[in-house]
């Protein structure tokens, strides 16, 4: 069963158990962005604080499974404080995380080397999705809800 | 009756001896659509390979046979469901969502005005609430849905208030959620008491139990091919032939018409006219074949067998797991079916399948396409397991170990 | 180009060695539907043996194996076709006809208002018609015809004036009557030139030859699987991303919506907003090996090989029965692919099907769903034959000696 | 090749080539009717001439295959100067010959007695066609269309 482990690190167990920057914020001043998983119900609702071109703060509320929960917590660390740019960046990163497909994974080990591990630090841990396809969208869904989110702000 | 042998269906079934994760597959999703057995497989092959050929417009002796293939089919179906008037109130569709769009897009948009009532009910799966959401959107009826109780049974204790100004019920005949199953025929009555149509969702009956649309006294029904054994890309419409009659056609194309001018078209007579377009020929010959397969079975015989696993199940789950499984649905056998809905402690419902599947375990987390019900109980999924005619009670063991594990990995 | 083999495509079709009436089946009827090949039988049957699984919604090994079959099949055709968007712009239909009826109750209802023109041919099959001609009840538009010559092409010397008011031109890439294929690149630019859009109904095309949405430059392509070496019970409406985007769902269910409250929906995104409820599964399997089979074969070379077969057996008909076998088409393979119309003198094109069969030739009589075409050339019904990647002049030569025979016996 | 044979019989054939009745009536004091076999196009009109209970006159037009027209032919023969009663009593004697489904004509070769061969006359030559099931809708276009047309009387 290496393969559950590979998806279930401790870490995310841990965000999963204990999710940060959980909760609300007052909208306005900040921006409340919604999204869906129509395919397995997951949902998670992020609010954004930006003040100044940077995401000063964020919360999230919603309900899903290990993954998306924890990817979400995992998340809202990752870019809380951030400028924009950096956020936005960041966003790319995992998202290009999570594109790399199994297969090319499979075929070459240090793949991985494309997307800058260290730079993703904690989010790191969620690589193992990729070796399950179909929770690639669990994973990401908090990711594109924060971009919908900050595109709506523009 | 006592010809009936699990073991016999499971060895029917090529798919139930792969092996998954180093574990023969338990396959525990036949809610979301059922195996099929070999001779439905070897059914459509044979088609294919010694007599396709498009229906209705040949002379042809494949074509002719082609043609006799598909309406040989509808009977067996009209057959099955013991349809008053046979073949010819039975139309196929491409799965039990397109039957319930064809019921509200054309029984319904000529039958339906503004503040008339359809009834469903809160356990509904999507396919019979989105369609009347549309057709909501064009005519203005109303959508009233009937609560369910915190007994997982539809609430009636309302019942006469809830049919004011109702045209037709629209209702599940077992939920693919709570395997709760409505008291069809009750509501039939009901339903005709106050002048309205009812309509039965029948896509969870067919392979769990005998359908008697005569018995049932009921005026539409909806089911499709892969929840019977039977192949993907068919459905079935079934409606009495004075109301199908009425029907003003819903798709256009070809095999619908009578004529056809650059002024206008008259639609044909009968099912065809809800039939636009070359038919799932092959699927039909496989519906049929599934349909032959069930008959082999014995309706009454797979009922009561499911019976006896889901019973043993729900103790079996309550025993084990004292409370950290909780049951989403009836815990008794009295009108349910074999579909037993998880809510796992603290482990979510994909999680709790991503962890079954490493057993070779197939159950379907998510909200199953019935998001009021889920709503309803405050949850967003569900993991679902749900028996078929192949079902054993080993197959239960393997999913007790299995969320065992799941229990422990995220304890 | 000299790998094409149709002696060896021949082989590959089981059912091409099936005996009728004492004689092996000749198969002239592709333009109804194609005969599959071996690969596309087997890719069905082992996908129901080994990995039949409800998609989308499944977490389990073998339900994520049938969401990659269906969603590669989306893939594959979206390459074979050449779509400028992938596979975002493939959805997944039961046939033609269920792509024509999309269109136009998704983007026509929405984009068309009374008096908006959607322009078609005289030449149309009646999928391409009879939606039109629903869209017109509800909306007012005006359905308008091209007119065909007497050289059986479109005329278009008023093409100018046919096009005012219009907002979509939909046209046949292929007659299914007259073989004639429309000049559709130049429809294109004639219509994106007046700000229409342009549908192309490819159900003739894809089976004999190349078929590119992109270098065609047309807005929407429907076709079957049954047309193309594939299953019954699946069919394709191709459309660009931007214009995707903007159509409305069209049946509802499970699978298109992101959200149901028992107060309403919200459609999903994408190519699943128009795929409600369990979709053709295996057929989209079988679809995917059809294309791979064609693409095996090189559509260059069939369509070649097809003009070869085709000028071929115009040439004969004309030098063998002199005048008393009429071809309903042009007669020559300028802009005509491989569907040879024919009107026998003094038999009825039924009776000319019913005398063919005992020879073991299968042609198909009638208005082929192509009504206005009928009465535009004063007749009720032709006896037509059609070839695909598989024929062969030997089917030419015993389509010849069954006319003969048939010749005799009413003359 | 007997099959064939058996449904292009030659008075079939003379029929075809050489149809009775075939015309129109001034409407009124006839009643017309059309028939559509939608599956291949073959149409024909009818037209009814009821005169006190009597079919005084009966004309045709139409197209369509040897067995529509030579069976609109025969019937108009069989039918015209009847009695309403003894038309209907035709066209049921008629469909009942053939509705004698193929297998049961195989199974019980005398099982044909059950339609009084003899009442139909010259129709009976159309009985090769139950050998063609899909031919019987050919066969029986004109015969519905009657049917049809007499009920709108009533
Ligand atoms: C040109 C054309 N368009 C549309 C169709 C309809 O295809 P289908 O019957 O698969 O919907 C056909 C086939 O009959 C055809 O030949
Ligand atoms: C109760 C019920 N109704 C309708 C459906 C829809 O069936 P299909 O997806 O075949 O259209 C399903 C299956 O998902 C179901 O369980």
């Amino acid at each position: 069963m290496s393969n559950l482990e590979d998806l279930y690190r401790e870490i995310i167990l841990d965000h999963y158990r204990s999710p940060r920057n959980r909760g609300e914020l007052a909208t306005p001043p900040a921006h409340r962005v919604e999204g869906f998983n129509p395919l397995c119900g997951d949902e998670v609702v992020v609010y954004l604080d930006v003040r100044d071109g940077v995401l000063a703060d964020i919360k999230l509320t919603g309900h899903g499974c290990s993954i998306s929960q924890s990817s979400s917590s995992l998340m809202s660390g990752a870019v809380k404080g951030k400028t924009i740019d950096e956020v936005n960046a960041t966003i790319d990163s995992f998202k290009k995380l999570m594109t790399v497909h199994e297969s090319a994974l499979a075929k070459e080990e240090d793949h991985d080397d494309e997307v800058d591990l260290r730079r993703l630090g904690e989010l790191a841990a969620l690589q193992g999705v990729v070796k399950f396809p179909v929770r690639i969208k669990c994973a990401t869904l908090a990711w594109n809800t924060l971009r919908q989110g900050l595109e709506e702000l523009v | 009756m006592t010809s009936f042998s699990a073991r016999r269906v499971r060895a029917d079934i090529p798919q139930l001896t792969r092996v998954v994760n180093g574990r023969t597959i338990t396959y525990l999703d036949s809610g979301a659509s059922s195996l099929q057995p070999r001779s439905v497989i070897d059914a459509m092959s044979r088609y294919y390979e010694l007599r396709h050929a498009n229906v209705h417009r040949g002379v042809y002796q494949t074509a002719n046979e082609a043609t006799e293939a598909y309406e040989g089919s509808r009977n067996a179906v009209a057959r099955f469901i013991n349809a008053p008037g046979g073949e010819n109130e039975v139309v196929f569709t491409k799965n039990t969502t397109e039957s319930f769009n064809l019921l509200a897009k054309s029984w319904g948009a000529t039958n339906l005005k503004s503040g008339d009532v359809v009834l469903v009910s809160e356990m509904e799966h999507h396919a019979n609430i989105v369609p009347w959401f549309q057709l909501r959107e064009t005519t203005g009826i109303e959508v009233r849905f009937i609560p369910v109780g915190d007994d997982y049974r539809l609430d009636l204790s309302n019942l006469d208030e809830l049919l004011k100004g109702v045209k037709l019920l629209s209702i599940t005949g077992m939920s693919n959620v709570l395997g709760t199953r409505p008291p069809v025929k009750d509501l039939a009555r009901a339903a005709h008491d106050v002048g309205a149509l009812i309509a039965v969702d029948a896509a969870q009956m067919l392979a769990h139990g005998p359908t008697d649309v005569t018995e049932l006294d009921v005026d539409f029904a909806a089911f499709s091919g892969h929840k019977m054994l039977g192949p993907t890309g068919i459905g079935v419409l079934w409606t009495r032939e004075q109301v199908l009659d009425t029907m003003p056609p819903f798709l256009g194309g070809g095999g619908m018409i009578a004529d056809v001018r650059t002024d206008g078209y008259t639609p044909a007579k009968g099912v065809s006219r809800f039939e636009a377009g070359t038919p799932p020929i092959a699927e039909a010959v496989g519906l049929h074949a599934a349909v032959r397969y069930l008959e082999g079975l014995g309706m009454e015989n797979v009922a009561a067998h499911e019976r006896t696993l889901t019973q043993d199940a729900l103790t079996r789950l309550e025993l084990t797991f004292d409370g950290r499984v909780r049951v989403i649905g009836p815990l008794n056998t009295i009108e349910r079916g074999g579909v037993i809905s998880l809510d796992v402690e603290g482990v979510h419902p994909h999680d709790v399948a991503q962890v079954l599947d490493q057993f070779g375990v197939c159950v379907r987390p998510g909200h199953h396409c019935a998001k009021p019900l889920m709503r309803r109980f405050g949850l967003a999924a569900t993991a679902r397991a749900s028996f078929g005619p192949y079902s054993m009670t080993k197959d239960t063991d393997v999913l007790l170990e299995a969320l065992e594990h799941a229990l422990k990995m995220f304890g």
